[in-house]
């Protein structure tokens, strides 16, 4: 939620690019460098249930996190730390939902990534790919209603989840309503281990967007800029009313499907191809040679945020786990209506 | 005045309009043309850009009610039929059900399915499919028996912070009459005595208990008072009404017009013989719907639900037994 | 399943599109005079639950069952008699499925639109929108998967049909797996009373088929010729091997929903509009232009199906209702494992 | 040689294919890649244009299997996790379930579901939802307890001619290991004494049998002998098998993994309290996992499902009642 800040400091264009660039690195590194430890401590058998990584998405990643303002919506899809950390999540509220913190917003309820805070507009995940877009719908329409404008919505979703009856509906339903959602679609080339033509026949998943009546942009997801621009415009024009936003992203997955996937079944055509190419590398070297960071501002900030999530971490070890004698056991919010919990 | 069952929904849905700007309703066809057994008929009308058409994408639709909920509005969302209702199965139990759980932040929605059998509706518009939503965690289900219900539950739905599945019972909807609205209702959660008795309890909801009532009526003229208790509420049961019932009469039939494989009748069976098995001097009984889809042709229909006949017939060998 | 004979005789092809023509229209005004029966027989109350019309659809529908062939498969809609009737259906059938004689197909446990024979092709349908493409798709699987090579399986939905998740699904499914699947929408312009805006957001449904990788056509539904010549080409496209096929017809539903439905929240500028053209005065007006059949001829063909209705109405009302005590109760196929049906 | 239950659903599997060229199998990444729990590990190889990947779109994996069975085909859906069905639930409840009824055409396909809890695995990875698919009428629903029954069930479930919902326990996939692989075994249908006791029966199926099984062992300690009833096949279900069981000991526990409202438990109880009330000197109980979503963290997650030592509790208080 960079904008706001930016918002606030008249700069020259070149300036502002910078600003950008800069904090969206710091995101895509921190991002990284998270996941990396996540699948630390997977293998170190800290973590229980899977670990899914966001390795060479986080260019697009991160400039749907950076393009969104407070008070908009996000439902991010399992590699999106990094849109989650610039849309505002904690490090501290990732760590305590992997490692099942009873202070995490999951309260150890849900784990992984499927995390959130609904009354932030950071919607938490189920796992059922397309189900998100829908309730992202539902909040725009209820922003809609109670006459409030201005705010957008956005749903990230992998190639394989367009194959859902979830994600067709969603996308209509935006379509029909006109509502501000922007719906990402990352093209990582594969669904776990199946890949794309096993997933869809036509020839981009851009081709998608004229049946349901709503704008698209491909886009390079492993070049920031690109995905900042094309991300940023589809934000703004969602924002000033142009209705549904469809964004393809082309990119390769550079990790298993989670951390426990050996992840060798991946064309190694596509390795050497530029999908193959790591976002994050890339806008290091772009940064560099725009001489925006110094060698030495990277190896630094590369420090700070190991020392930051280290730190995360080791609060989160010592937090207290969720104990099932202190836990309601409540489903509904209605208390005196809940039942079924005596053994019977 | 008087009204029908389906006319006191409308009711319901007009005072819920009225009274709360946080309500909408989200629907096929409930917009102008006010719905096809015409529930929200002139609401769209009264109530502009609050009763809208859906696209024919029951997923979407919950999951569009769930995010306003979010956003703190309290959607009703109309299923044309129950049976549909399976295709948005998803979105209702595994997202509505467990956001609250989850997050802690609370989902009010309202989904009402019209539901069970009618004479020529076929396999596809009949389905009684409440134990599928009250096998979840996280779902009350209703479902109302009479007009005053329909109507107070249904506004009672609305009010609570949760998911609520409200089974409103299609063979009701013009049938079933009532002089005037309530003002006063039984909470959701509380069963009803219907009728008094002390020689048999029959447990039933939705239009049983007309089948039941009707049976209670006819072993009447033998001599025998059968008890009937409005369950109301299929989830959360009110289990004390049930067994302090059982503890008068000794005998319990629990009828359904579900199919017979687990269920309501099954729970409420378990739950009597967990907490009260001492007071049961027969076995209890279940009577359901037979184990295949519902059918068209009404002589096969009248013979897969259960009916007034064969609950009496089954009273009687209980009674005797 | 004209086809069949037309292949056999070798005539010029001016005569074979007479031929052609001539028999689509036996099965459009045997269709329109069926119906017209069972909305009679429905307001006389001799049938119970709903009763749906393809009135204004039959030229489309006929299209469908008249180009495919024995062996084929069809997945009609509820708007689909002439269409079933060109596949093979008998009025026989029909008549006793509506009546739920225990001698139809259906034998009383399902009624109406709800008939068909799988084992010859033709898929009764569920009542779910969308449901039954998924299962022609299976079908032609199966046919692939066995080595039978030259059939295709032809599904029909209405426009409000492609808001479901089913139909994306399938559609996808069949695009991916190139079934000749040919899948034709009757956008009829309402959907129940849902007018098609709060249907999509497309300019033409036909905007969807780039999505999914497959062939598109669209066609004046209200026109027979133009009918039989777009479907016919698109089974034809399917059968040499050209992948799935999407037709879309715009026309307009010239009855209720049901006739349960007073239907008049239609558009009034609608029964002006070219749409609004009654197809099978179109069609027959066309016959006697072209004097592929004399005025006499159609007054004739109309009393022989009028007679040929009423008698089998007239067999089928002495035929035995079903019986619940012969009734088996039983859902599995599997008779020992049937259960439940002891009084519990 | 040895093999563990997620082994002897490969070997299944392989043994179908080998000898029915009618089987195939259709799921996401069952091809190249062997399924997410590899259970189709090698078949792609080794039965080329016979196991297939799927697109995300479990509506239409199921449709295309109904297609195909009417075709004479005998596919396996294999859906990634049980809790993913709910968006393939309406072909598979209303499409397949209701085919053979509709029409006399069997629809034989076997739908794979790896279900019930694992350490860490949340609340939609977790599901136990064999009695949503159980109160369907036109499907048989099967949980093997053990590495043979995993084999020899779904064999069987191939061979049938009904839609099968194949409900195979990710807790079991590689803990349970074989010596061998079986050739005869009990037909579907059948519940198994998979351990002989005189005070006390407990009724239960899946992952939940080897829980019953370690309480059975230390209430053997204490002097107690706990017959052990491994259901098998959940719907239909040996009443008969467990009636005779309750006849021996006199007291019945019903244990589950799933849900308390409704289910196998209640299902069970109400069977045995119908057709055996007298043969009872206590009152049945139940034990299931509590009315919450499945939760993430390893120590609720111990607390929400039933366990060696719920159950041996239970069943002591039970036995002293
Ligand atoms: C409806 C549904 N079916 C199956 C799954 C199991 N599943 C989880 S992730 C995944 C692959 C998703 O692929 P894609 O959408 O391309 O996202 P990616 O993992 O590549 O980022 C599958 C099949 C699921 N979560 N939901
Ligand atoms: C999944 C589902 N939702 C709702 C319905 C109820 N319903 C039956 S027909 C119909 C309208 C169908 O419109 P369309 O697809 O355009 O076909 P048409 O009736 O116009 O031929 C609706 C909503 C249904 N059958 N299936
Ligand atoms: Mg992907
Ligand atoms: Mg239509």
């Amino acid at each position: 939620m960079l904008q706001t800040v930016l918002d606030a400091s008249p700069r020259t264009d070149a300036a502002a690019a910078q600003d950008v660039h800069v904090a969206a690195y710091r995101f895509m590194l921190l991002a990284r460098l998270l996941d990396d430890k996540f699948a630390a401590l997977y293998r170190a058998g800290k973590i229980h249930g899977g670990v899914f990584l966001g390795r060479g998405q986080e260019a697009l990643s991160v400039s749907v996190g950076i393009s969104l303002k407070k008070g908009d919506v996000f439902a991010p899809l399992i590699r999106d730390a990094a849109g989650r950390l610039a849309f505002g999540e904690t490090v501290l509220d990732a760590v305590r939902t992997y490692l099942g913190s009873s202070l995490g917003p999951m309260r150890g309820r849900d784990g992984n990534v499927h995390r959130g805070k609904p009354q932030e507009g950071y919607l938490p995940m189920v796992s059922h790919l397309g189900a998100m877009i829908s309730v992202v719908n539902g909040v725009l329409f209820a922003r809609r209603y109670k006459k409030i404008s201005g705010t957008v919505g956005a749903a990230c979703v992998g190639e394989g989840a367009t194959s859902t009856g979830a994600f067709h509906e969603a996308l209509n339903q935006a379509g029909v309503e006109k509502l501000p959602l922007i719906l990402i679609v990352a093209n990582n080339q594969y669904a776990y281990s199946t890949p794309t033509h096993f997933q869809f026949a036509c020839d981009s998943l851009a081709d998608k967007a004229a049946g349901y009546g709503v704008e698209v942009q491909t886009v390079d997801g492993t070049d920031l800029g690109a995905c900042l621009k094309v991300v940023g415009e589809a934000v703004a024009r969602a924002r000033r009313g142009g209705g549904p936003q469809l964004v393809v992203a082309e990119l390769l997955r550079l990790c298993g499907h989670g951390e426990h996937d050996p992840n060798d079944y991946i064309d190694p055509k596509l390795w050497e191809s530029p999908l193959g190419r790591d976002c994050l590398k890339v806008a290091e070297e772009y940064l560099l040679r725009q001489k925006w960071m110094a060698p030495s501002r990277v190896a630094i900030l590369r420090n700070e945020i190991i020392r930051e999530i280290e730190e995360a971490v080791a609060q989160v070890q010592r937090e207290p786990a969720p104990d099932p004698f202190v836990e309601q056991w409540h489903s509904i919010a209605t208390g005196h209506l809940n039942e079924g919990n005596e053994e019977r | 005045m008087s009204l029908t069952y389906l006319e006191a929904i409308r009711e319901a849905q007009a005072h819920a309009l009225r009274d709360d700007p946080r309500v909408f309703i989200y629907g096929q066809d409930v917009g102008a043309f006010g719905g096809a057994f015409k529930a929200t008929k002139n609401l769209a009308q009264e109530y502009p850009g609050r009763v809208l058409d859906s696209p024919i994408s029951e997923d979407a639709m919950v999951g569009l009610a769930v995010g306003a909920a979010i956003e703190g509005m309290r959607p009703i969302i109309e299923m044309q039929f129950a049976d549909f209702s399976t295709v948005g199965f998803n979105q209702i139990v595994n997202q509505a059900a467990t956001l609250f759980w989850r997050t802690n932040v609370p989902c009010p929605i309202t989904v009402r399915l019209p539901f069970g059998g009618t004479s020529g509706s076929g396999p596809f518009h009949s389905q009684c499919i409440e134990a599928i939503y009250a096998h979840y965690p996280g779902l009350i289900v209703l479902t109302p028996a009479t007009v005053e219900d329909a109507y107070a539950m249904l506004l009672e739905a609305v009010a609570l912070d949760d998911p609520v599945i409200f089974c409103e019972h299609k063979f009701l909807y013009y049938h079933l009459k009532a002089d005037e609205l309530p003002s006063e209702a039984l909470p959701v959660g509380k069963a009803r005595i219907s009728r008094e008795g002390r020689d048999l309890t029959v447990v039933t909801y939705s239009a049983m208990v007309h089948e039941a009532l009707e049976a209670a009526r006819e072993l009447s003229g033998e001599g025998w008072e059968i008890e009937v208790v409005d369950l109301r509420s299929v989830k959360p049961l009110d289990t004390d009404t049930v067994v302090a019932s059982v503890a008068r009469t000794g005998k319990l039939l629990c009828v359904g017009e579900s199919w017979p494989w687990g269920g309501v009748t099954a729970e409420i069976i378990s739950r009597v013989t967990g907490e009260g098995f001492g007071l049961l001097d027969a076995p209890p009984q279940r009577l359901n719907a037979k184990d295949t889809p519902v059918p068209y042709h009404p002589n096969l229909w009248a013979a897969h639900r259960p009916t007034a006949r064969s609950v009496a017939s089954a009273a009687r060998n209980l009674l005797r037994s």
